[in-house]
């Protein structure tokens, strides 16, 4: 079975326990593609260069990034560079062969592109173009697989590569989606949580199991906030042909093993 | 003033008008997008599917 | 045969016509392994970090860059971040499959670490330590050719792994020597003048082909400033069992072709 | 005032001696890498080949 899990981005999730585990399951002759995020990072770094990361509002009230040409530079250089960079080299010293790839790489992550948006600013609407964004609607399968099969341990990021042959942000949890949908895999997204919660305020209220479409709409309607987000990504894992996806805390000594048992909140 | 292109009607501009502003024609209620602001140029603004993870 | 093409790093080069003549040359089945570098790049993203790039001076006169832990964070952004993405997007462009690996990458590029220099200051000798900087030992060729087999263009860059489990600096045109004598390719050092000038002075001064010793002292001999560091890269490469390397220029409409063909100078 | 750990021969140092700075000790002329200033500790100095391409 292949695992997919998704790591990082929020500055509360520490990847250390996770990149011990991922060397622990492919012990376990587990095949293991590690996504990961940092739009955190990339501010931390935006703010560096004395640059202001911006924040639109869209008609709906979402706030969402704005990605300018620059914006997407520094994606770049965060993302595939820094931290492909630091998670690549924590592997390794766990003695897993990782291997760094953007979905630029080989066209990992490819599909539309989507420059203009509409925005709201002072209660007056816009349509602000020039946004480096993208949907990803094609997955290479084929190249994980190449890779997983000679031994190594992709480790994927944004950009992407969208239709007009531009580098484009996109969401890393959906691409860690995307890439589980593809490879038929199980999907582990961990988070600062640990799993959806039936009561927000009880963490030990974690929704377990969702296996039928009541469970799921119980499901939906205890997610709030920026967990409505990982569980849409799920939804969108399973959509596409993955075989499970779990929603579980990074914060504990083995969070994938624990998440593909019995930790966090598993939809099937 | 400007045209709305969808009906002809005139169109109402504020002073401070943006470019990328989108304009609703008060006669058929089209959504006007503001190309250009001297002279003000508009065009129908384009339907934006709004996505929920960007 | 495999070509392997060193382009960039000096701000007087553009990539553009190699990566048309990269395209070119897969159309003509020939596979393709471009390396990279870009020291100016890291110094511009220094400065506008806030941050001075620290040049010392050996023992001997050599003037070299010392790579503290923050340089080298800022290596990880701009080579394999920025410029591997750069151009990868600009070979996607060109319908090349491309995907772009820095030397942590499956521990493409690996070997000693050097922490301590020796370095002169004010005339004082010193100990510097903490320099991230290593020498290139072991090349996994088998990660190049799985990749070319299936069709995909390499992308490399630094930094290297080190045996102690860091990622650091080494020099592009050494990397690019190592990457040619692991996969016994032609070696391409694209540069911005037309190969080692006989005359300095004289840019019809080409020294051409350099197949004997006498030849080689020749050339040596001829070679002042940065070019002896292109020759003594292109002298690794041959010892590590690279076919050919050939300097030449940059910036002519097919570089790389010219260069398999009579332009710059070879070394057999 | 320093002890060379090569021949133990007292060595003489500048007022402004810097941490990692060699010094060539004149009994026995080793080279001596200060470690620490405050107080000094030296030790011997590493060979460290010199490369061309760093
Ligand atoms: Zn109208
Ligand atoms: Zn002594």
């Amino acid at each position: 079975m292949t695992v997919v899990v998704k790591v990082g981005g929020a500055r509360a999730v520490d990847p250390k326990d996770a990149l011990a585990d991922v060397s622990a399951l492919i012990d376990n002759d587990e095949q293991v593609v590690v996504v990961h995020g940092g739009s955190t990072a990339v501010d931390d770094t935006l703010e560096a260069l004395g640059e202001t990361p911006e924040y639109v509002e869209t008609p709906s009230g979402v706030v969402g990034r704005f990605t300018d040409e620059r914006t997407m530079e520094v994606f770049s250089m965060v993302l595939p560079g820094k931290l492909n960079t630091d998670l690549v080299v924590g592997l390794q010293n766990e003695g897993v062969d990782a291997i760094g790839l953007s979905g630029i790489d080989g066209q990992l992550l490819s599909g539309s592109r989507k420059s203009a948006v509409r925005v709201v600013e002072d209660g007056k609407k816009k349509i602000r173009r020039g946004d480096h964004s993208g949907r990803i609607e094609r997955v290479n399968g084929d190249l994980l697989e190449t890779l997983l099969e000679s031994g190594y341990t992709p480790v994927v990021t944004v950009p992407m590569l969208a239709d007009d042959g531009v580098a484009v942000n996109s969401d890393a949890d959906r691409a860690a989606a995307a890439v589980a949908g593809a490879l038929s895999a199980e999907l582990v997204i961990l988070t600062d949580v640990p799993g959806v919660l039936a009561d927000v305020d009880d963490e030990s209220s974690v929704i377990e199991r969702v296996d039928s479409s009541d469970a799921y709409e119980t499901l939906t309607a205890a997610a709030e906030g920026f967990m409505t987000r990982k569980v849409m990504a799920a939804t969108e894992a399973l959509e596409d042909g993955a075989e499970s996806a779990t929603i579980a805390s990074a914060n504990t000594e083995a969070p994938i093993s624990g998440a593909l048992g019995s930790n966090g909140t598993t939809i099937t | 003033m400007a045209e709305c292109i969808e009906c002809g009607a005139d169109v109402t501009l504020h002073d401070d008008i943006e470019e990328g502003e989108i304009i609703d024609c008060g006669t058929c209620g089209a959504e006007l997008e503001v190309l250009e602001t001297a002279p003000v140029v508009l065009d129908t603004a384009p339907e934006l599917e709004e996505d929920w993870g960007e």
